[in-house]
């Protein structure tokens, strides 16, 4: 059984988080993954817009939402206060804090576990 | 100084057409400490901004915080985005159903963008940013007075701080003496709206 | 004037590299950077020929090399072991060092503090 | 136990063989503990080096090592490319010119190959790798034989297991029970040289 936490990702590049989508559905394929990237135009940057759908695409009711960089940050905070999901903002290294959280919730860790390898990959 | 819909409109309106006729210059300040996108990401809003009060101009005071808010929010791919977004809502949020504005209430709701800005980017002034203009504007504001040199002195200052916020406080030492550009935009906001009020009156 | 280090990376994806790649040249349009992502036929990997090709293609002699995974790092390994270049390998966040080391050179900025900006970063 | 071209020859062609017939199996270890690819990886050294040998077999001795090396080196996408090939290139070193090995000379090679994991890898056995099938075979082998059963007891003790290297690591105490996919293919790799080979002579 896989948990029932999703994960939502935001870059600046539509590129980057298609990149780390095809790298983690190899090792978590039943997890709910959604990710925005770029701006709606497909130009480097965020849009409020593609993060809402994002969070609101996942079946998820409860999200771990990472990012590249403070101003996507910002976006998906503004998007979590508006939304109705538990949203958890984590400020870990990109690829590796998505990697490593999608890889545990496959197995369905616990969510300490989860929490303390993410502590060890806290670099914002 | 009374704030009405007009002069707010006035004031968003100018700031607008500033920041487009600024494009270049204001991405020229990003390049140096940053990305290089904050004339076009604050272009982008402004043009929006215009092109929809072309077609419906604000009917409420609070419409113009809003609709710039909205704009700001969903049209700016950059941290601009979020922040002048978020201040320019809270703003909205502190002017209420009110049609028009005391200075008192002209400075509630420019300290309000202000303390906006500061949740959204866990900011705080002396960290070379926007906030370091936002703060001696609002400081000149609650003596019912704005002015180019206080915002000039304000900018000059910045330029000399160090930044510790933004894509920016990767440079560290190197950041200081270049001119932020989200304090650069900030300015053309104020600048626009001395052009608009009148200060020194009542 | 910018450093004369130039920087290499290596992903598992061409597309998370790609984007990098476009989100710094924004902040260092003028550092040399070079980069190898996925297999040969584009899939989910490294290959140990394009990761060469990256150092070899990259105009500076002393490089700053950056991975996302652990296999990633041992290709890089196998090609800085060959090549005549001096090729640092970094164990830091992947998207955020890149970034942070890429914006430093472009400003010239002082070696020590380009690696104790790294540093913080190590989380590999 | 002489160790010549021809036995090195059908011991790396059984080990392909076995690699591409147990390509399912060994991903889908992979599927449990990693990403699923260990098969395809370790597929596509194995069926370039035996199409490289349809049309044109190895030379020499150490060419049977050399060349297993760049296939897997080149061809083999994931972390078994590099550690595999690293070990088959140090065999190949550790064999030099020589046209054939006595047991002895097989011992050092293998510990070379074995001693090039860990190098590359930067691990140890005790961390649920291929090293953890790699050791008790060198045990094996220097008293010049090498089972089955050792094999076997070696992978089921590898299982036991908590991966502290490699993609697996990312699990922790989930990694506990399951086969590492490396193990198991390099348990593949002492089984041909046992078919290939003839352990107890001398
Ligand atoms: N955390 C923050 N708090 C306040 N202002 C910030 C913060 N981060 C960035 N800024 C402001 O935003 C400006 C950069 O805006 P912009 O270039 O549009 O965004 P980005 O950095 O995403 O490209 C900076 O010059 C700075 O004034
Ligand atoms: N640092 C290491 N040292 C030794 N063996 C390792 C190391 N990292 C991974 N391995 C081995 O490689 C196997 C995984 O290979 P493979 O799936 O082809 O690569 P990847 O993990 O890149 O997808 C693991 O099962 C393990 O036996
Ligand atoms: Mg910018
Ligand atoms: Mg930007
Ligand atoms: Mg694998
Ligand atoms: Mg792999």
């Amino acid at each position: 059984m896989v948990t029932n936490i999703g994960i939502v990702m935001v870059s600046h590049s539509k590129d980057i988080v298609k990149g780390i989508n095809d790298l983690i559905q190899q090792v978590a394929p039943n997890v709910s993954i959604t990710y925005a990237g770029g701006t709606v135009n497909g130009d480097i940057g965020t849009s409020f817009e593609t993060v809402q759908q994002a969070i609101e695409e996942n079946t998820c009711h409860q999200l771990f939402a990472f990012y590249d960089l403070g101003s996507a940050k910002m976006n998906l905070e503004m998007a979590a206060e508006l939304s109705e999901k538990e949203i958890e903002i984590l400020d870990v290294s990109f690829i590796e804090g998505v990697y490593c959280t999608a890889a545990l919730f496959e197995m369905n860790a616990d969510l300490t576990v989860v929490i303390s390898e993410l502590e060890q990959l806290m670099v914002k | 100084m009374i704030v009405t819909k007009d002069l707010t409109h006035k004031w968003f309106t100018l700031f607008a057409e500033k920041v487009i006729q600024e494009k270049e210059q204001l991405s020229e300040y990003d390049r140096i400490i940053g990305d290089g996108d904050h004339g076009m990401n604050m272009a982008r809003g402004a043009q929006q901004l215009i092109t929809l009060w072309q077609a419906v101009p604000p009917v409420h005071l609070s419409d113009v915080f809003k609709q710039a808010a909205m704009k700001w929010i969903s049209g700016v791919g950059g941290a601009s985005g979020p922040l002048y977004g978020t201040a320019f809502l809270e703003m909205a949020k502190a002017v209420g159903a009110k049609e028009e504005l005391s200075n008192d209430e002209l400075v509630t709701a420019v300290k309000a963008g202000f303390e906006g800005i500061k949740k959204r980017g866990k900011s705080d002034i002396g960290q070379k940013t926007m906030l370091d203009l936002w703060a001696p504007a609002v400081q000149d504001l609650e003596k019912d007075e704005l002015t180019m040199a206080t915002l000039q002195t304000a900018l000059t200052k910045t330029n000399e701080l160090k930044a510790t916020k933004g894509r920016a406080s990767f440079l560290g030492d190197r950041s200081i003496n270049e001119v932020d550009p989200g304090a650069a935009s900030s300015k053309l906001f104020f600048e626009a709206l001395i052009e608009a009020g009148e200060f020194g009156g009542n």
